[in-house]
């Protein structure tokens, strides 16, 4: 059932040193999850074009009014959110 | 979803609430986690998490009170909740024991939190199927 | 030139931001002047249609909108900030003024803060 | 130094003891300055700052009582110290009188420190020649 | 292969990198299999001659020697970071290894982790 | 007295946005005062070359093993810092 190897969950903007190294980190097979201010991506030029899966919380992309921007992503709610953590193997927090 | 396997879940948050969206963001997953039919075996507190334990917060009335729908939580599911005791004593979180250890003039630990030491946090990663954490965004 | 309040902290996603606002109306409140400039992700505090009832927290787009009425000064927001982020006058609040160079804009101001 | 005009400082503290070095900066800072003749006119705590005046901090032993320390110079120098009383009841900050309007279980704040509006730091912008901020930082 | 607790975070200045090294000696007092990977700013907590006194705080450049003996398996530190701030076998603690490639040394192990 | 015209105070890594920010606001008559973390960039790569002088905290040096990298830059005590501030007719805290 663990159709994800890495379910990589990232919660800062794409200025954050952090944001960087997680996309360096991405590989084949896993997933790539936006919260809170990592939706921001999804607005800004340098989006995630990205070889793998991702998703964004659907909750904090309408809190920040990005709803038209959210084209590149599969929006997801909480339950939506579980699943793929149940459905990763390995699930890191950035 | 039924077809999914049952999990267990450890969940850390690092972030304070009023600070930073870690509370809220883990107190959404854990209520889905559970609504799914897995389990939340502990919620540990860590860094300046600790500050969710705080039974001293009171923010605006239109505001949400983290820490209360946190223990409000906790305590409808019987799930544990515990704050490190190096970052709590530090940060200025004490229960009875501690208060009185220090000599302190009080004690703000809330119901049902507990303090007690990373082991707690060692423990969940090695009991628990997933290990999720919950940081300060920015 | 009065005091120039700088957010470039996200919006929700940690509360600096929040708190820098409420520095800069205070300013106002008291008569003092004040303005504001966004820069960074802090653009982003900028957007039309924000809905935070599910994040559960409270919406600033408000506020943003009031600033005037509160005596702030003027909005700023880095025009470079704001083509990374792709807001334009489309899906911006009213009332903020492009700065093409916000170095520029800090030296016009004898004091300018973080709120953290 | 003794050619140098005498400055009045305000000194804002946003960031939190034993989460950021912001607490450790300023009290440097304000004991130079007040050796060189300077006035430290308040010390506003924002934000996370404010945990700065918790009362119920017990560090280990063998690292610096960040909130003792303060306390200790603010009084020997007679230097108002303010938390943001916004800022302070989100974070589980509370004075006497908030404990009681609030009714909570107990009161944290350390002395000499007084709980107040963002008036008392523009008052301070005003009044003192210089205002320095101290942030965390990363 | 066990947790890898990540530093990025730069030292003394905030607290988060010394929190994830509690974490990491936790795990090891525990027999848990673990190692440390110092990347970004953190690289800069394996620098030598680290004087802390004047600013009030412990060092933790002995622990780090210590980190073998308390069970720790590997320190590795990312060698790009490590050309970025200048570090190099004649200021850096001993036992460190280099990783020329941070994502693969994340994808060996089963959980990753920071403190913050 | 006041010869220099903003003291920028920086106490955050090169990799932070804010230390692009700072950077850029640099302004001749200015001065950087590196403190806390920002002392790291003397032992960066991409060093502080700047036009404006250049002054770090002696004991933020010291305390993060940089004594030998610290020649790009006058070191300060914390009654140096003061007089940096006096001296300015503006200070900003990045």
């Amino acid at each position: 059932m663990t159709d994800i190897h890495t379910l990589h969950i990232l919660n800062k903007t794409p200025e954050h040193p952090r944001s960087k190294a997680c996309r360096d980190a991405l590989r084949p097979g896993d997933a790539l999850l936006l919260i809170e201010s990592a939706v921001l991506a999804l607005a800004a030029q340098s989006g995630p074009e990205s070889d793998v899966p991702v998703y964004a919380l659907a909750s904090d992309i309408v809190a920040r009014g990005l709803g038209q921007c959210a084209r590149e992503a599969s929006l997801v709610d909480f339950p939506a959110m579980v699943d793929l953590t149940t459905r990763a193997q390995n699930v890191i927090s950035w | 979803m039924a077809a999914n396997p049952i999990h267990s879940y450890t969940l850390v948050i690092t972030g304070a609430p009023y600070s930073t969206q870690a509370p809220q963001t883990a107190l959404s997953f854990a209520r889905a986690a559970i609504a799914a039919g897995h389990t939340v075996d502990r919620v540990f507190l860590y860094g300046d998490g600790v500050h969710l334990a705080s039974s001293l917060c009171a923010p605006p009335s239109d505001e949400t009170h983290w820490p209360t729908e946190w223990s409000i939580f906790l305590t409808d599911n019987g799930i544990p909740g515990v704050a490190c005791i190096a970052s709590a004593l530090r940060r200025g979180l004490v229960n009875e024991s501690e208060r009185k250890r220090y000599e302190l003039s009080a004690s703000n630990l809330l119901k049902p939190f507990i303090i007690a030491g990373l082991g707690e946090w060692v423990e969940g990663n090695m009991a628990s199927s997933r290990t999720l954490y919950f940081h300060a965004g920015g | 030139m009065g005091t120039l309040m700088v957010i470039d902290q996200p919006p929700y996603g940690i509360w600096a931001g929040r708190e820098a606002l409420d520095m800069a109306f205070s300013l106002a409140a008291f008569d003092q002047p004040v303005s504001i400039l966004f820069t960074g992700a802090g653009v982003n505090w900028l957007r039309t249609y924000q809905d935070t009832r599910e994040i559960n927290q409270k919406s600033v787009e408000k506020n943003l909108s009031a600033a005037p009425i509160f005596g702030v000064e003027a909005m700023y927001a880095c025009a470079r900030a704001c083509t990374q982020y792709g807001l334009g006058p489309e899906n911006m609040v009213d009332g903020v003024v492009l700065a093409e160079n916000s170095s520029e804009l800090i030296r016009q101001h004898s004091h300018t803060a973080f709120a953290g």
